[in-house]
């Protein structure tokens, strides 16, 4: 399978292009910001029409058999259109850990968009390395059991399933769960990704993948999760910067364009140059997931720093060179903003990336 | 006693005390602590209470002459009270744009009519200005703006737009420049109004649209001018030489806020710290190095105070030392950095808001730094300026007119 | 076997074969391993005799059409030479500005005779071509260049001074561009010429005078034309047409060096890998951030390469994935900023130099680097090029003329 | 004592440069930047005649009795002229040493200029950390004898007086070395500032100082030195600014003086908002060096490494704006440029210089 962009991913996206242009446009987004869930099931129905929550999906479990590579060209489309809802959650994060695990159950649904999914983790008040610390799963006399407290899940109010990585003794296990525990909205600063915290308390669920695994399932997700990350950050960088280049155009200072001026012209030219690079990076790391899985966790991990680089750079960028309109909440360039923002720090910060980055190379 | 880097006069000295011994005896301890908050707020109404012992005691408009209700204070000496401010712990008000770029403006520009009229109700509170210089359209080119002032009889008609009005909620008075001139050059043709928001307790045809920033507050508004009328007495340096008049500085500014600005920044740092601390990541050597250079960020802009505030009260010029331009580059780079910074540094936990897009410290100063690099100035004019008047290299060529 | 990010034609895998094979079969021993030096070596007999082998079996000049002597490659085809040489690890030489700017010029705009008469001589080495374009007030304003060009009977007449002529301590052709119309608009007016160092064995008025680099190497010179004569018949494109000929590149040269650019880099990288463990400092979690940064840019870099090449060999035009502008941003700041860092990591060692200022890689590099943002366009005018023609910005309007 | 700039330094500093000017031109800097010593002992009792070496040195020790705080502004004005010489390595490094031991015998000798001293104490190979780690001391039956090696000693060729940091078992002493052992040159990148290796066999020397004080010692000259250091660059930094700007203002590019357009403007400017906060740091620095050392540890710390990367930062932009003449070696550029980063590099990079700020803030 070639890196290079294949006339139908360009079809695929050009389609998803259309579809969100029609049925998400921004201000769409902003209907759905304002609610808890950001939530719209059937835009989220009409891309399973698309065939998109499939993709990746190995056609034995009802997928379309694609790969990454795919879901990347589609992500970016979502990415630039904003889209919220829990895409991420669903493919980038709960998708590889069923993959990893071989299981068979919930694959169909998700493939088909029936289910929403998502993966839960984090310790109420930790960092992103706080896998499992406030989660604790046993298998007793009634069977699995799972207590504890999950924060910053992703569309954990909407998801049909929700993995929960949780401490066995001293390793950890995902287990699945589809009702029980408390799930509460936390507001959250880029209102396109919603969170919540997810309580359970005794509330019965079922091993995903061998029991102690959880580590290594994390990972894999994490890695497929930075993936397709990348390539929405990379999608919404670009569309900043044809913001930022657009308004540069036509937005007249000291009788000319202010694109004229080399201040904004070297800044978007920098944030070309950094968006050629991650998308390069992005694109790489799908076609990766999909045909040398063993680069992975190298590639996906500089794809996700390189992105949210460029993305906040791009963003940023964009809110000065639409001076005061482009501070305010009706112009779109804060939605952008935030978001560049939130996903720089999502599953850990460039830094932090970078450090992951030099212990998988063996340094 | 720490060893201090400014050498004062005795005449600073003295009234350094007197600025303390004031406040010792009349500061309430109602306003002991209070931070002045952006918007409204429920602690209006001991800080007016606060001002008005100010005023009163004069110590609002203080660098305006002492002819004019001020009390002809120095840079040395507004940044020694400014300190005795801070040590006590009470809020330093002002008369806001009344005192900083009204009161001096009709102070250089304006008749003795004018100043007796103007002047006092700004000490008082009586007369509460918001801003009406900045159009949608003109951005940093301010004076390509085009709102119209038309003279009948003895009124100036306005009719225009003007935006990123600050302080519109409490306001009664907008000082506005408008285009009375359109066949003269850019610059020439612009009067300087002062418009009262009501006349005989009616509307005067100035209407405010809150604009939401993008922290989710409306601290600004639009605002449409629809034939609001100002008597012709209220343009300030005669119809048609605004651009002069909305120029005017104070001249003796320098030293002001130099040796507290830090005091907050240093405050947020150590906020930082224990926030880093709570987390467990304060031995983590790039956090440190990322502390370390936040601490340098801070010290450097106390330093640069102190060596302009010790040159001022050593009779210099303060020249060399730094201006508006550098000194708002440095500060407000560095509060973005750090806000970046802290963000990344609290996690996870930084992602999520309160109820209501309610932002804690970090969020708010997150967001709210992007704009310091756009009001009063892009950061891009700010360079310009740098280089263009400090390092004296070449102006632009600008098509449209002159800078 | 690792999977291919490109998927090449049955022709490609074919030509890919062919280079693997001839190599195993030609490439003697004693190339093995070598690296190209910077400037005059006790490698270039060896070096020029396995130019010469190349010459012969038609692995020179291969980007041109084979009716002259080229190979008629693609970027693609080119990239896969590339790789091969590196596989094999025997320098893949070429005939430097010759090859890669004289030629193409040549055969876009030469006569059938000059074709004839100046291309067999590039490929087999007979004719070495230095580069006479910058001019000292010129800079990256090439086109404002003053050295003139007089008709003097079947003759031009050269008087100037050029500068950054590189390669001509071994050059005995060097190309020039001259102002031949010097009424004419400073785009028009300019031609292109081809000037032998000698004419009948003397000297023909052509002086370089060396100039050291910061690095203590003098790998250019400042050239002197002080009534140099080339034949009419030496004229590219025509008199006062020059402009156009020396725009001229090879439309198919896209790919090329593009999935090999990176290995260089990476070679680098474990090197400076290697030394900062035998320092003991593999263990900072700053050293190890700033080495995962930098390996990023290397896989960045090869990524972009990757990108280009599988969409140029799946008949792509490899429009949106870069360009000459961007990759060089991208590399040139890369290598900049890695050996800054190289430098602080090996501390007190890098600010010893060798006996007559022999610098090692990093002392050297961390200089040289400093000439990348200058040459072929500072990053400046790199940055202009990016935002105008890729972005489709505004030109800057140049009172001066166009650009 | 105010931080303000005096009418007396102010003088001082006028008179230091006009000195310069006419003995130190760049073109003599040249000169012996080719020879192993980089010494010219006309222009160091030159300066000694102007009082320099003796300004911070008390009246009681044979000096002027004033502080560091002149001695910065007569640095800033030998950095700006890239004075070759033992200046930094006898006031910033000896000196401090000698004051901080209460050492009586030498300081007339320095206060004079008749001693050129300098201080060794890096371990050959080692990091800028590596303190008396290939040096011992003892005090052996024929007296105090050192042994060892010193590699990167400022100005190790010409000291008439070398202090040595030599363990003494577990802690580390300060001996005085006048003649004996070997000296080496270590040719510099940075030929305006050169550099020595000192090796010793059972030399005799006589300790400085308490027995077992070496490394107080040393972080006290070390903090000296870091303060005029700092002033040195910043010195250094404001002459390439002051060259870019020439340049920029005559230098014509299609059509019009470089310092036109903005990219080269907004250079000047940048580096102009560094230097200005550097030069703060360095000036308070020196005040706090004579008016409040407690606080001398941090800020000349911090003073440091700002100023490091002002001069740094103005130093390359400076090459960069000259173009292709900013990279010959007959161009004043590089030299400034090779000396902004070795002076960078001194004692310690900007972020060792980060990493003891946070130690000494108690972080």
């Amino acid at each position: 399978m070639s890196l290079a962009t294949t006339t139908e991913q360009r079809e695929l996206r050009a389609t998803v292009r259309r579809f969100l242009a029609d049925r998400m446009p921004l201000t769409r987004v902003r209907e759905l910001m304002a609610t808890d869930t950001a939530f719209d099931r059937q835009v989220w129905d009409g891309l399973a029409g698309l065939g998109v929550q499939g993709l990746a999906v190995p056609q034995a479990h009802g997928g379309a058999g694609y790969g990454f590579g795919e879901l990347a060209h589609v992500v970016e489309e979502c990415g630039a259109a904003l889209l919220p809802g829990p895409l991420l959650a669903t493919i980038g994060l709960a998708l590889p850990v069923l993959l990893a695990a071989d299981d068979h159950r919930y694959l169909p649904g998700v493939a088909s968009g029936r289910t929403v999914a998502t993966v839960a983790w984090l310790a109420p008040g930790g960092g992103w390395d706080s896998a499992g610390e406030s989660l604790t799963v046993a298998n007793t006399d009634a069977g699995w059991r799972l207590s504890g407290s999950a924060s910053t899940v992703l569309d954990g109010l909407v998801a049909d399933l929700v993995l929960v990585v949780a401490g066995t003794g001293a390793a950890s296990t995902v287990v699945a769960v589809e009702s029980g525990g408390t799930r509460t909205a936390l507001p959250a600063l880029d209102q396109t990704r919603p969170l919540a915290r997810l309580d359970f308390d005794d509330v019965p669920c079922t091993p995903v993948g061998r029991v102690g695994d959880g580590a290594r399932l994390l990972d894999t997700a994490l890695d497929t999760a930075g993936t397709l990350l990348a390539a929405e950050m990379v999608g919404g960088a670009r569309a900043c910067l044809d913001m930022a280049v657009g308004y540069a155009k036509v937005r007249e200072q000291f009788g000319r364009p202010i694109g004229q001026f080399q201040a904004v012209k070297h800044k978007c030219a920098e944030a070309l140059v950094a968006i050629e690079g991650a998308e390069a990076a992005a694109r790489y790391a799908a076609w990766a997931a999909d045909e040398n899985p063993a680069e992975l966790p190298v590639v996906a991990t500089l794809a996700k720093a390189s992105a949210a680089q460029a993305y906040f750079r791009a963003a940023a960028d964009n809110v000065q060179i639409h001076g005061g309109i482009g501070f305010t909440w009706e112009h779109d360039a804060h939605l952008y903003f935030k978001r560049a923002k939130a996903s720089l720090m999502l599953f850990g910060d460039v830094g932090a990336y970078r450090r992951r980055l030099a212990d998988r190379l063996g340094l | 006693m720490t060893p201090s880097p400014i050498e004062y006069t005795a005449a600073q000295r003295e009234f350094r005390a007197e600025v303390r011994d004031w406040l010792a005896a009349n500061a309430p301890a109602e306003v002991r602590g209070l931070r002045v908050p952006r918007g409204p707020s429920d602690l209006d109404e001991r800080l007016a209470a606060w001002a008005a012992t100010l005023a009163e005691a004069g110590y609002l408009c203080v660098a305006w002459p002492t002819e004019y209700g001020g009390r002809g204070l120095t840079g040395v000496e507004v940044s020694i009270m400014n300190e005795e401010f801070g040590r006590a712990d009470v809020p330093r008000l002002t008369r806001g744009m009344g005192e900083s770029l009204v009161g001096p403006a009709i102070i250089a520009h304006g008749t003795d009519e004018q100043k007796r009229r103007f002047l006092p109700p700004i000490i008082s509170g009586e007369h509460d200005y918001c801003q009406g210089f900045s159009e949608p359209d003109a951005g940093s080119d301010l004076a390509s703006l085009r709102t119209t002032g038309v003279v009948d009889g003895d009124d100036l008609v306005l009719t225009g737009q003007k935006v990123w009005t600050s302080g519109f909620w409490k306001a009664n008075m907008i000082f506005v420049l408008c285009r009375t001139n359109p066949d003269a050059p850019k610059h020439h043709g612009i009067s300087y109004v002062l418009l009262p928001l009501e006349r005989d307790g009616r509307p005067n045809g100035v209407e405010f649209r809150p604009i939401t920033r993008i922290t989710g507050k409306a601290l600004f508004a639009e605002t449409f001018l629809t034939g609001a009328r100002a008597p012709l007495d209220n343009v300030i340096g005669g119809l048609d030489n605004g651009w002069r008049v909305a120029m005017t500085t104070l001249g003796s500014e320098r030293g002001g806020s130099a040796t507290t600005q830090h005091v907050a920044f240093l405050r947020q740092f150590w906020q930082l710290v224990d926030e880093v601390r709570a987390r467990g990541l304060i031995g983590d050597v790039r956090v440190r190095e990322q502390l370390a250079w936040a601490y340098t960020q801070v010290e450097t802009i106390r330093m640069a105070g102190l060596a302009l505030v010790a040159d001022l009260a050593g009779g210099g010029t303060g020249r060399g030392l730094g201006n508006g331009s550098t000194s708002k580059i440095r500060w407000s780079e560095y509060q973005r950095r750090l806000t970046e910074i802290a963000m990344d540094l609290l996690g996870p936990d930084a992602l999520v808001v309160g109820d209501g897009y309610d932002l804690d410290h970090w969020q708010e100063e997150f967001l709210v730094t992007r704009s310091h690099t756009i009001w009063g100035g892009t950061a891009e004019v700010q360079r310009n300026i740098v280089a263009e008047r400090v390092l004296g290299l070449p102006k632009d060529p600008a098509p449209g007119g002159t800078r």
